[in-house]
């Protein structure tokens, strides 16, 4: 960032333990055993992945845990080409919402497994409503990204 | 208890990048608004500003910094973290309840010196889930676009549009930061950032600083002849976890519901002089507009194509250039609400409308995809 | 990547390096010029008369622009010292070190700097040999960056 | 003056050292309590007010989106307030004002703070910008060790003197705090545990100095009309302050400290008091250090200046003495800061409303809550009674 008047660097550097809680515990765990884990809301019967402590709409504590299916439907997606901070893997990389086969809220992540060079060319594979399938990374470590992507059936 | 809290004066600075040091600035912006108003800084009542830490250049606790520059020494005073229309809301608040009669409200953002907004939009993800995607701002408002085009079949053309507009608008507002005019092509070759969100799609990152002077009517009346009175004011929050939500059926029907009622107005399209809109992303525009109730669901696109819009439309929106042309983070809903201020007064210089502007909306949205709006009316 | 706390309790481990960059604006870019050469610049208030350091380009109390700049004195009284014998993530001077509030002759308010140039090791050496009230002056760095540290640190007499 | 506004219900976490939770589960804690005391619905919440200290604290960035779900604010009108260590009290004049301005009838607010997440001093370092005051402020306990420096050179307090009166202060609170079931630091010290403990900056010992807490506090204002109707007895909001100094540690006297006189000044005024001492029943004083509780004595006049610590040491200010100051263990005990300052008004709420537990001051009917911020720059002040 050069500029014409006179500038102070100054960086923000802070170091962050969080704590992760039971519940992404759990998922999390459940992701290296290869198994994508929802539970259930005991009042409005909603099946929300990742699971949660607790119902954002009931407030209540979620309930009886479940493994999901690792298909579902494209709702959304995005190509990304450019770099950013914080961006997951190198682009260009498509990242989408998706609707995971008996769950009741949309799973943020990945697609890939395709071509990703020619922008028209996926336009033309990625559709809403197209059937996608997690694939999963050789080595897990309890990470959203022990998922490697969701790839098109 | 004061019945009816007025905005007075505005001062603004350009969204251009300074060379000045902050602190300079927001005290430049202050003594401008109270030279206007002709009240030093010992009679103002109280302080009400609006900043972000992570969009403060690097400083915790924002306030503290600019406290003193910002008016403040000795005085009760108070920030809001965000949105910087909470800062006009909660000033009016202030005066409402008394003792103090007049209130400056404040709204800081150097957006030259922090580092491009979606590093820090990053930062309002969870570390457990969205984090570990990526997710910001702009990747948000991308998948909002698709879902909003898949859905009801809204073109990349309509959405390139909304930047032609205020991009054009913005050639008459000398405190915009973008002053060069854009054609659709322009904006349909501009670079692919997160498909189908083009480059010239995505609001830049400016400096913003501003303030307003706010008092009560008894007060308004001794400061200026041209009160420009708060009519209405809501926001409302969305669900935090972005799967979770409907990114095209949001919160911003309920903040217009609730400010509407308050502001007495059944039929926006009609009542509504003139709109100031928080368009970080151009397709935002024509979804807000359906938010706002503008139009019907689905029929944003079809809006923006009638032409209504427009500055000699019958409900011009973003006469200023809006974020698109000028986006100092924070602070972008009170440069919303001071233009709408501006043109009631008849003020806004060479952009003020043809028309009579007898009421105002200003809008203002952060978070992803819309999580939080706030909207305000202003009236004559 | 998950990992455990002292009680088991599963925690995630983060540093996150946030830049930005500061306009230093004409009122900071002359008070650290005036550094370079070894000199403490301040401004006097037009309405109260007040001389403040570092300089300002406006009186905080006043709401006036500040612009008659004044070379103040490089030596002082101690108004409050602290000797700092603990780190933390980021601290930005390495300790043992001495931050005080010295109040330079001339000056109407107090500046915030280092106290040095001697044994910081002891606290109670430290104790016996700084006071409230007790004069220091100002060291010079030999190389200056136009920087607050420009000035080392101030020195007793 | 606005409408009358009442307290009608508080909520708090148990504090200290959270990594059992995750930061909303922790938010959650205090809201689900705020409404069990209250016993209404978020339904019959009209406006959420959020607030948490500097945003890097935690490395989550404007936590209201954070915590949308878990304050129940979704689809509610939301205010987001932030100044620093008063944030607590901030909070709970936004939720005055919102009520007593007649543009909400009950709100909920809502502070926190998981500072075990994050690295308290180096967040703080960056409270200092990096022109000036960065280099020479080590850290919150350097900026309150000059402090109590000067207040000791000002009047000659020997230092014995001092001492004895900072190591009162610590030794009552820890006991009091074991007392609160809320408290994070439960252990009992002695005076020479105190007096001996670890220098962190001179004179401030380990025993003088708040910890870093886990936690969270939710308190819910209502128009007078709702809370008669709601609550059978509410607190009521008698007296606000608020001032702040400027931004430069050295530009203004911090031992006769005009921010803190003036905060108390306004807040006195509309609640009617003039000899606070004699009136008030009980205080919550924003006390991260010993030293300056004892200079927060003598700035809100419950005693004269340089006079603290004779005061101190007669135990006016201890739990049955004339005037009882935190008997919560304060700050002293527990300190997460986004919630520290509305945690003190939720104590002093409490304490009138005959809520307190085992730390009531029996038949307290007059409190003040006190929080303070930044670089010894903000004081803010809310006084509550069991009448209107």
């Amino acid at each position: 960032m050069a500029k014409h008047f006179q500038t102070l660097r100054h960086d923000v550097w802070l170091p962050y333990k969080f704590a992760v809680g039971p519940t992404f515990h759990r998922f999390y765990e459940g992701l290296k055993e290869e198994k994508i884990l929802a539970n259930q809301c005991p009042k409005c019967g909603r099946i929300l992945v990742p699971a949660r402590t607790f119902c954002p709409t009931c407030y209540v504590d979620m309930g009886d845990w479940r493994e999901v299916a690792q298909e579902g439907e494209v709702v959304s997606w995005s190509l990304a080409h450019d770099e950013f901070f914080g961006m997951p893997v190198d682009p260009p990389f498509i990242g989408a919402l998706i609707r995971l086969d008996g769950t009741d809220c949309n799973f943020l992540h990945l697609i890939g497994g395709l071509d990703l060079s020619n922008q028209d060319t996926v336009r033309g594979k990625i559709r809403q409503g197209a059937r996608v399938k997690a694939v999963w990374s050789d080595e897990k470590t309890g990470h959203l990204l022990d998922i490697k992507y969701f790839q098109p059936v | 208890m004061a019945e009816r809290v007025a905005i007075v004066e505005v001062a603004q600075l350009p969204g251009s990048e300074s060379g000045d040091n902050y602190l300079d600035q927001v005290y430049r912006v202050c003594k401008e608004v109270f030279d206007k108003a002709g009240i030093s800084r010992d009679e103002v009542g109280t302080v009400v500003s609006a900043s972000s830490d992570v969009f403060h250049s690097g400083m915790s606790c924002a306030n503290a910094y600019y406290w003193d520059s910002g008016a403040a020494f000795l005085k009760n005073g108070s920030r809001q973290d965000g949105e910087s229309l909470f800062a006009f809301i909660y000033g009016v608040m202030r005066i409402l309840t008394g003792p103090y009669d007049t209130a400056l409200v404040l709204g800081v953002c150097k957006g030259s010196e922090n580092p491009e907004n979606d590093m820090i939009t990053h930062f309002y993800t969870d570390p457990f889930y969205q984090r570990q995607i990526g997710l910001n701002e702009t990747f948000a408002a991308a998948l909002q676009m698709r879902a909003y085009m898949e859905r009801f079949n809204i073109t990349e053309e309509q959405c390139a549009k909304v930047v032609v507009k205020n991009r054009k608008n913005a050639l008459r507002n000398p405190y915009a930061h973008l002053r060069k005019k854009v054609d659709l092509e322009d904006v349909m070759n501009s670079k692919m950032i997160m498909d189908p969100l083009k480059d010239l799609e995505c609001a830049p990152k400016s400096e913003g600083i501003i303030a307003l002077l706010l008092a009560s009517e008894d007060k308004a009346a001794r400061l200026t002849d041209k009160p420009v009175w708060c009519k209405g004011f809501s926001s409302s929050m969305d669900t935090f976890i972005l799967g979770d939500r409907d990114l095209l059926d949001g919160q911003l029907k309920n903040a217009a519901r609730r400010a509407y009622d308050m502001a007495g107005i059944s039929n926006p399209r009609k009542e509504i002089d003139v709109a100031e809109i928080t368009e970080p992303y151009a397709f935002q525009e024509l979804l807000w507009y359906e938010g706002l109730g503008f139009c019907d669901t689905g029929e944003g696109g079809k809006l923006l194509d009638s032409g209504a819009t427009e500055m000699d439309g019958d409900t011009p929106v973003n006469p200023s250039g809006g974020v698109l042309s000028m986006n100092p983070y924070v602070s972008r809903g009170l440069y919303r609400l001071a233009e709408v201020a501006l043109q009631i007064k008849g003020e806004a210089g060479e952009r003020q409308l043809e028309k009579k502007v007898k009421t105002g909306l200003a809008h203002g949205t952060h978070g992803f995809a819309g999580q939080c709006h706030a909207v305000a009316i202003l009236g004559s | 990547m998950v990992t455990f706390d002292k009680k088991g309790n599963p925690i995630i481990e983060a540093e996150v390096r946030i830049p930005y960059e500061l306009a230093v604006g004409p009122t900071w870019y002359r008070f650290f010029e005036g550094l370079k050469q070894e000199k403490i610049f301040a401004t006097r208030c037009p309405k109260c008369n007040r001389v403040l350091v570092p300089a300002r380009s406006f009186c905080p109390r006043c709401f006036v622009d500040m612009e008659q700049w004044v070379e103040v004195s490089q030596e002082g009284e101690i108004v409050a010292w602290v000797l700092t014998d603990y780190e933390y993530f980021g601290i930005p001077i390495r300790p043992p070190f001495i931050g005080s509030l010295i109040h330079l002759e001339g000056t109407d308010c107090t500046f915030n700097h280092l106290i040095g140039g001697f044994d910081l090791s002891d606290l109670d050496t430290v104790r016996k040999k700084v006071k409230n009230g007790m004069r220091v002056k100002a060291v010079w760095e030999k190389e200056k960056k136009g920087h607050i540290l420009d000035i080392k640190y101030f020195e007793p007499l | 003056m606005g409408r009358a506004v009442g307290i009608i219900g508080t909520g708090q976490t148990r504090h200290g050292s959270r990594f059992d939770v995750t930061y909303p589960d922790l938010v959650r804690e205090a809201v689900q309590a705020v409404f069990e005391d209250a016993g209404i619905t978020p339904d019959d919440i009209d406006g959420v007010v959020s607030g948490t200290m500097p945003s890097m604290m935690e490395g989550v960035a404007l936590t209201h989106f954070y915590f949308a779900d878990a304050m129940r604010s979704v689809g509610k009108p939301i205010l987001k307030t932030e100044t620093c260590g008063s944030t607590g009290v901030s909070l709970a004049l936004t939720g005055y004002y919102w009520v007593a301005s007649g543009m909400a009838d009950m709100v909920l607010v809502v502070g926190s703070e998981k500072m075990h997440e994050g690295d308290s001093q180096a967040t703080m370092t960056t409270v200092a910008e990096p022109f000036y005051q960065r280099f020479f402020i080590s850290g919150a306990p350097g900026v309150f060790s000059m402090q109590s420096q000067m207040w000791m050179a000002r009047y000659g307090i020997p230092e014995d003197k001092l001492r004895d009166a900072a190591a009162k202060v610590s030794v009552d609170h820890h006991r009091d705090a074991l007392d609160n079931p809320y408290a994070h630091i439960k252990k009992a010290v002695t005076m020479d545990e105190v007096k001996n403990a670890k220098v962190i900056t001179y004179p401030c010992r380990l025993w003088d100095i708040c910890p870093n807490s886990d936690g969270a506090c939710a308190v819910i204002f209502a128009c007078e009309q709702k809370a008669r109707k709601i609550c059978q007895r509410p607190a009521w909001i008698k007296g606000i302050g608020y001032r702040g100094d400027e931004y430069w540690f050295g530009d203004s006297d911090k031992v006769v400290w005009q921010g803190a006189i003036e905060a108390a000044k306004e807040a006195y005024g509309m609640a009617g008091i003039t000899n606070p001492r004699k009136e008030l029943d009980v205080a919550e004083v924003y006390n991260p250090f010993t030293f300056q509780e004892l200079l927060y004595y003598e700035n809100f006049g419950f005693c004269d200046f340089a006079q603290a610590c004779d005061y101190t040491l007669k135990g006016t200010f201890a739990r049955g003495g004339e005037l009882p100051c935190d008997p919560s263990g304060g700050t002293l005990c527990t300190n997460p800061i986004g919630a520290t300052g509305l945690i003190r008004v939720a104590e002093a709420a409490m304490q009138v409303t005959g809520k307190a537990g085992d730390h009531q001051i029996e038949g307290a009917g007059l409190a003040l809550a006190h929080a303070m911020g930044g670089v010894d720059q903000f004081n803010g002040i809310m006084i509550l009674g069991s009448q209107l």
